[in-house]
């Protein structure tokens, strides 16, 4: 088990730990835990999205139509094709291989850049159409086919909070994954001698992620609650 | 040493079918915590100087776990806990089923004042004139921040909540006069949010009710609500019978079950005619077209409540051609003769509203809760 | 990447394996097939071909229901947790586990309808045909700290 | 006192500090503080600054007591009045209680305790402290500056809409103080998983470490809940976010849930590590081994997983739903049980043992007299019948000053009783501390206990007159007579602390006689905690009464 063969190790292992599997699955299970609270933090968001759906299930119908389902759908695919990159990446750090890491995380970047893009072009959108909520929400009342305005605030509310702080956690990913890449490019100690570091990143990116993968079905998916009506899209 | 000074009671006064309860609960759980805490306290005051250092108690033997023991200190507090929990909920679930022909008192929280109507539509500012031995259900709903409607000699609190109505009910047992207070912090004068209870003879009452009313105005309720009826023209869509099509008839409305378009049934109760004035598209009958606006951002929460009343009070009577006697005996003479009270000016409790307006001052000790306190003395 | 040497070779320590690309892109295609599914669902009705009132519940209840095998999937393959200690499995739960204890707050305004107390909870469920007027849309909405308490609910017209 | 095995390590030399060198004088440059990655500095320097708003806190109480003696208030006005008293719970709560043991006894003393040579992630344990001194500056800027008047609960729609104070800045720093909590909470859980000496198995860990190991659970799944909410108010605030506003159709009732889903488990936040510090010291005062040890154990995470599903009984008036009322006060009173439980098990420990009155005992014996009270008044507060009346008023008040000052503070003063000499390696003036344990013990409950009183009596709290209720103020005097002795009690330990570090006489490593790795290395602890690589074989608490009795009475039969 012990890594002493290793002749660099000393640069990477830290002083509290006895030896690199001690340190890497403290690693570990610290992002887990980090995890566990983002779960917690979008999940109380959640909780105020299904209760406030729930009681104006048709207002807030016709207000996500005012969503476009296609970007939103790009803005998945992308997210998903950046998850798949950054796993491969985790995979090339394992087998030490500079090269496909460095290449794979910029691929990443462009991922995360071009959602960012997309959630720029949504956001302008809806804030020339008044849709922002607070004192200039004042949207055109014919769109609303006679929902309840102020439900239909309430839902951009939401959704501005929500996509919003997703929004902030690709920021950060961008951030932390430009980190990474530097220290790549530098060819650092401590992120090419254990793959363990691009796998905390990359953990990081997945939840993101996943948070994406219930925004988009919950905001941009929505079924029609009206009667005899079609499908969720128009 | 002044001993005047502690010659105060020690626990507050029970006027209310729910102190007895809710006392002897209070002093049960007492002597459960007096036994356990003073037994447990004397036990580690008691080991902590038989066993101190040195002291030649018998140490032999010592214990370090004991399984059955551990078990009897789970089991004893559950059961106690348990009994405990099904005796205050039973006490709790009587608190919050109103019967149902319970006298109906409305009750609006403001910052920072309370505003109550009576159902004969005699209204006061912080103070609660209710008669005794009868039941009262005190139906409230905030008009700003949250706010809780406190009568501790009744043993009863609620909070009041913007865009709901709450409900709480008691039975006052002992006339007299008792604290009112607003429990939930609501903002700079929070303290003075409040005033007093007045418990009253049910002669007294209607005395009260009477000169009350000659003072302040003469309308109920269901009367100020029939005049903003008509004032807004409701009856224009909602007429006497169901022949416009634009909206339902009102006559006899409430307590039945209403069905909407889609099939779904409501019973037509306080919340769902307060609903239906503010967000109409929601809950619309059956065979009609979404054409009523929203008075949403209209009517003042009293403005709802009267409009409530006023359809309430219809239930089993034609609307909108006769204003509605209240109750209340002694009151219904005087309506037939008052009636002229119906062009009077309907503003009045609005204006109410605007001689209360809180405003910063210093420390001296004379807001609305005082001084309505002093001008409600019996 | 198959042509390097090491991918194939399981790391002893900590149980970790290097896998083979074969697997992220088996795992990156079967989340691309369920989002067209998620996708596809939504624009099919399902609900209002079974009940008329309560139906679109159920595409609802599909939309989470494939949002949660992607993040089972995601979680399990992407995620490495399928390979994990059980340490790391039991914190990778623990998140999870949680979010239905906090969803609980449900039963209260679930409860609430059945209150002998006026409730809150309804379904607004109506058509909507004609505009709603709009009597006074929040054009006069008073900004918090700038003007305090006093008529935030205008006042009665008359 | 044979707990570990003590193997001098070869080839890890240059991790050592020079033998004269302890982890205080191992540099003594502001920077060698500010930039500590060391969990013992990091906790002096959070010892240092939550003393601090320790004091702001306790400034801000003493103006709301000595303004309660009047009934018509004669020192402020109304405004003022409420911005004192949510200076003292904003404070109180967020910058001293929920930080108080965790982040100064727990960190300095889990790696110590459990063999490691630090927590860890020591960056982010600094990370940590300066999160938690930007949300004391924010808290800080936002009374100082204009205050802030909405409690420290920050109920809405009053804070989100109605408030004119510095609302946005106090929740900021909330907010921030929530990430220091949750860096802390993930560093004690890694920690306690991941880096326990060879042979310290989850059996032979102090109960120091289970409270601690719950406490953090409880802030990783709660302090985040509470963020984001307290986030949504700043949006709402800020950006007119709409999130709980009524006038759209949100639900203000909702910020209460999620507010209490987060801050009934913060109580046991605060309690729970004192909890641990009093099982330390129960028993090595009473110089026998705890009894009960895997209940106590277990009924710390029984506390911690229980503590997530009774928030509701903070609600029990606020209009939720009565079944779910009801449900929460079943809930509660179970909750109640693990609580019981400990305070037997501590009294039981002392049957049979060799007790020593020291000063940490004092205030140990202190914290379980408080804290039976506290725990006493809870079931009057989970019975929704008795909470319709007593919920909000000064019994209310009365009821959690006991469970987290009685609790949490006296526990704190305990622990740091307890650990002062290895701390700092001084003594401290050991009856000066006693008396003042006693006088904090009556002080205490001077102040609190009329509170009970006059709660019952119907009085509301955060009420700043109550001229319309004269019959109150008797009791508001005995508070506030009460709370100065309080203060006075605060105080001197302060004064004879700080002497000790000057003046007192030097510790040796282990003062107390006591039992545990942290009593195996020196006093103060050298950087990495430990000279030698510890391996433990010996179990918890391995006292023996009996032996160190009859070796008491053969050394008093041979004086005499």
């Amino acid at each position: 088990m012990s890594h002493a063969a290793h002749g660099d190790e000393f640069n990477v292992l830290k002083f509290q730990y006895e030896d690199m599997d001690q340190q890497n699955d403290s690693y570990i299970v610290g992002m887990w835990t980090f995890l566990v609270t983002e779960v917690m933090f979008f999940g109380m968001l959640f909780l105020t999205y299904s209760l406030y759906r729930a009681n104006y299930q048709n207002d807030w119908f016709t207000a996500h139509e005012q969503l476009d389902w296609k970007l939103g759908g790009i803005n998945t695919a992308n997210l998903l094709f950046s998850s798949f990159l950054m796993a491969t990446a985790v995979r090339q750090a394992q087998l030490k291989d500079r090269k496909g890491v460095l290449l794979r995380l910029a691929g990443v970047l462009a991922c995360a850049f071009g959602f960012l893009v997309i959630k720029y072009v949504e956001y302008s959108g809806k804030y020339e159409h008044h849709l922002f909520p607070g004192p200039g929400f004042a949207p055109d009342v014919t769109h609303f086919h006679g929902a309840n305005l102020d439900h239909v605030q309430l839902f951009f509310g939401l959704y501005f909070a929500m996509t919003g702080l997703h929004g902030v956690h690709v920021l950060v990913g961008i951030l932390v994954i430009g980190a990474l890449g530097l220290m790549w490019f530098k060819g650092k100690k401590i992120v090419t001698e254990d793959y363990v570091p691009t796998e905390l990143v990359g953990l990081y990116w997945h939840f993101v992620d996943i948070v994406w993968i219930f925004l988009y079905p919950l905001f941009y998916l929505m079924p029609n609650p009206s009667v005899g009506s079609g499908g969720g899209n128009h | 040493m002044n001993w005047n000074l502690f010659n105060y009671p020690m626990n507050p006064p029970s006027a209310s079918n729910f102190a007895a309860e809710h006392d002897a609960l209070f002093y049960a759980i007492v002597g459960q915590a007096l036994f356990f805490g003073l037994l447990t306290f004397a036990l580690i005051i008691i080991f902590a100087f038989k066993y101190k250092k040195g002291s030649k108690a018998d140490r032999s033997s010592p214990v370090y776990e004991n399984a059955r023991m551990e078990f009897w200190w789970v089991l004893v507090p559950t059961i106690l806990g348990l009994a405990t929990f099904f005796w205050s909920t039973k006490l709790f679930v009587d608190m919050r089923t109103p019967p149902k022909d319970a006298k109906e008192i409305f009750v609006v929280g403001k910052q920072w004042m309370w505003h109550v109507q009576h159902p004969n539509g005699v209204r006061e500012n912080n103070t609660l004139h209710v008669p005794v031995d009868t039941d009262i259900k005190i139906t409230m709903i905030s008009q700003d921040v949250i706010h809780a409607f406190y009568i501790p000699a009744f043993r009863v609190q609620f909070m009041t909540v913007p865009g709901r109505y709450t409900q709480m009910w008691f039975r006052p047992t002992q006339v007299g006069k008792y604290h009112l207070f607003c429990n939930m912090y609501c903002g700079t004068q929070h303290s003075e949010m409040g005033g007093s209870v007045i418990v009253m003879s049910k002669r007294d009452y209607a005395d009260w009710l009477m000169q009350h009313g000659q003072v302040r105005e003469n309308l109920t309720a269901a009367q100020t609500g029939e005049k903003m009826f008509n004032k807004i023209g409701c009856g224009n869509c909602h007429g006497a019978q169901d022949l416009i099509p634009r909206g339902p008839t009102l006559r006899g409305l409430f307590g039945t079950t209403r069905e909407t378009g889609d099939g779904r049934k409501w019973i037509a109760d306080e919340s769902y005619i307060r609903e239906s004035i503010m967000r109409p598209t929601e809950k619309v009958t059956k065979g009609y077209g979404v054409t009523m606006p929203s008075y949403d951002k209209t009517f003042s929460e009293e403005d709802i409540m009267n409009l409530v009343a006023y359809i309430k009070s219809g239930a089993n009577q034609s609307l909108p051609t006769s204003s509605i006697a209240a109750s209340i005996p002694g009151i219904q003479a005087r309506d037939a003769s008052g009636k002229a009270g119906l062009n009077s000016n309907a503003m009045q409790f609005n204006s109410d509203t605007a001689d209360a307006t809180p405003t910063r001052r210093g420390n001296a000790p004379a807001v609305g809760a005082m001084a309505s306190e002093k001008g409600d003395q019996q | 990447m198959a042509k390097s040497p090491l991918s194939a070779v399981h790391d002893d320590h900590g149980g970790h394996h290097i896998h083979n690309n074969s697997m992220y892109v088996k795992t990156a295609l079967t989340l691309a097939g369920f989002m067209i599914l998620t996708i596809a669902a939504a624009q099919i009705d399902f609900g209002h071909m079974i009940s008329k009132q309560y139906g679109y519940w159920i595409n609802n209840l599909i939309a989470v229901l494939i949002a949660v095998v992607k993040t089972y999937i995601v979680v399990l393959y992407f995620m490495h947790v399928k390979w994990a200690s059980s340490l790391g499995k039991l914190f990778a739960l623990l998140g999870f586990f949680f979010i239905p204890v906090l969803f609980s707050v449900w039963t209260d305004f679930y409860f609430r309808q059945h209150e002998p107390v006026a409730h809150w909870y309804n379904n607004d469920y109506v058509e909507s045909a004609t505009p709603r007027i709009i009597g006074a849309t929040d054009g006069a909405k008073i900004a918090p700290g700038e003007e305090n308490t006093q008529n935030r609910i205008p006042k009665s017209v008359w | 006192m044979s707990t570990t095995v003590k193997t001098e390590v070869g080839g890890m030399e240059h991790f050592h500090t020079k033998p004269e060198l302890n982890y205080l004088t191992n540099g003594h440059s502001i920077r060698s503080w500010l930039l500590t990655e060391d969990h013992k500095r990091i906790a002096m320097l959070y010892l240092i600054s939550v003393s601090f708003f320790f004091l702001i806190g306790g400034l801000a109480a003493a103006g709301v007591r000595y303004e309660l003696m009047s009934p018509a208030g004669n020192m402020m006005e109304s405004e003022t009045y409420n911005k004192l008293f949510t200076a003292h719970g904003a404070v109180m709560v967020f910058l001293f209680l929920l930080v108080a043991v965790p982040a100064v006894l727990g960190n300095f003393l889990i790696p110590l305790m459990i063999g490691a040579r630090d927590l860890a992630f020591p960056r982010l344990n600094l990370l940590s402290w300066y999160l938690y001194m930007a949300a004391g500056t924010c808290i800080m800027l936002a009374t100082l500056g204009g205050g802030v008047d909405t409690g420290w609960t920050f109920y809405t729609p009053y804070s989100s809409m109605y408030s004119n104070s510095n609302v946005s800045l106090t929740l900021l720093g909330v907010f921030l103080g929530g990430f220091s909590s949750i860096t802390t909470g993930m560093n004690f859980i890694v920690t306690i998983h991941k880096m326990r000496a060879p042979g310290m198995t989850w059996f032979r860990l102090p109960l120091f470490i289970w409270g601690h190991y719950a406490t953090g659970v409880i802030m990783l799944l709660g302090t985040p809940v509470v963020a984001i909410t307290l986030l949504c108010v700043i949006f709402e605030r800020t950006f007119q976010l709409p999130i709980y506003s009524p006038e759209l159709g949100g639900d203000p009732v909702l910020f209460q849930h999620m507010f209490w889903f987060y801050s009934h488990p913060a109580v046991y936040i605060m309690i729970l590590p004192a909890f641990g510090v009093i099982s330390e010291i129960m028993t090595a005062f009473s110089r026998k081994r705890v009894f009960g040890y895997h209940m106590i154990a277990f009924s710390s995470l029984a506390i911690a997983f229980l503590g997530f599903l009774v928030w509701g009984h903070h609600m029990f008036v606020s209009s939720q739903s009565m079944y779910q009322s009801v449900i929460f006060s079943l809930l509660t009173f179970l909750l109640a049980v693990p609580s019981a439980i400990k305070v037997w098990n501590w009294t039981a420990t002392m049957y049979k043992g060799n007790v020593v009155l020291a000063s940490p005992m004092i205030y140990g014996i202190g914290f379980q007299g408080l804290f039976l009270v506290g725990g006493l008044t809870g079931p009057f507060l989970a019975s929704y019948g008795n909470d319709i009346h007593l919920t909000a008023t000064y019994f209310v008040v009365a009821h959690f000053h006991y469970v987290m000052v009685g609790g949490s503070i006296m526990g704190f003063l305990a622990g740091i009783h307890f650990w002062w000499p290895k701390m700092t390696g001084r003594l401290y003036n050991e009856s000066v501390a006693k008396w003042n344990g006693l006088l904090v013990f009556v002080g205490f409950n001077l102040t609190f206990f009329p509170q009970f009183i006059v709660g019952w009596m119907g009085m509301p709290r955060r009420y700043h007159y109550y001229y319309f209720a004269p019959e109150f103020q008797p009791y508001h005097i005995m508070s506030t007579l009460g709370a100065s002795f309080l203060g006075i009690g605060f105080v001197i330990p302060v004064i004879y602390m700080v002497h000790s570090l000057f003046k007192g006489e030097r510790a040796t490593d282990n003062p107390w006689n006591a039992h545990g790795l942290e009593w195996n290395t020196s006093s103060p602890p050298p950087t990495e905690n430990f000279r030698y690589k510890v391996i433990v074989t010996d179990d918890v608490y391995d006292y023996d009464p009996v032996a160190e009795h009859e070796n008491d009475m053969q050394l008093a039969g041979g004086k005499a």
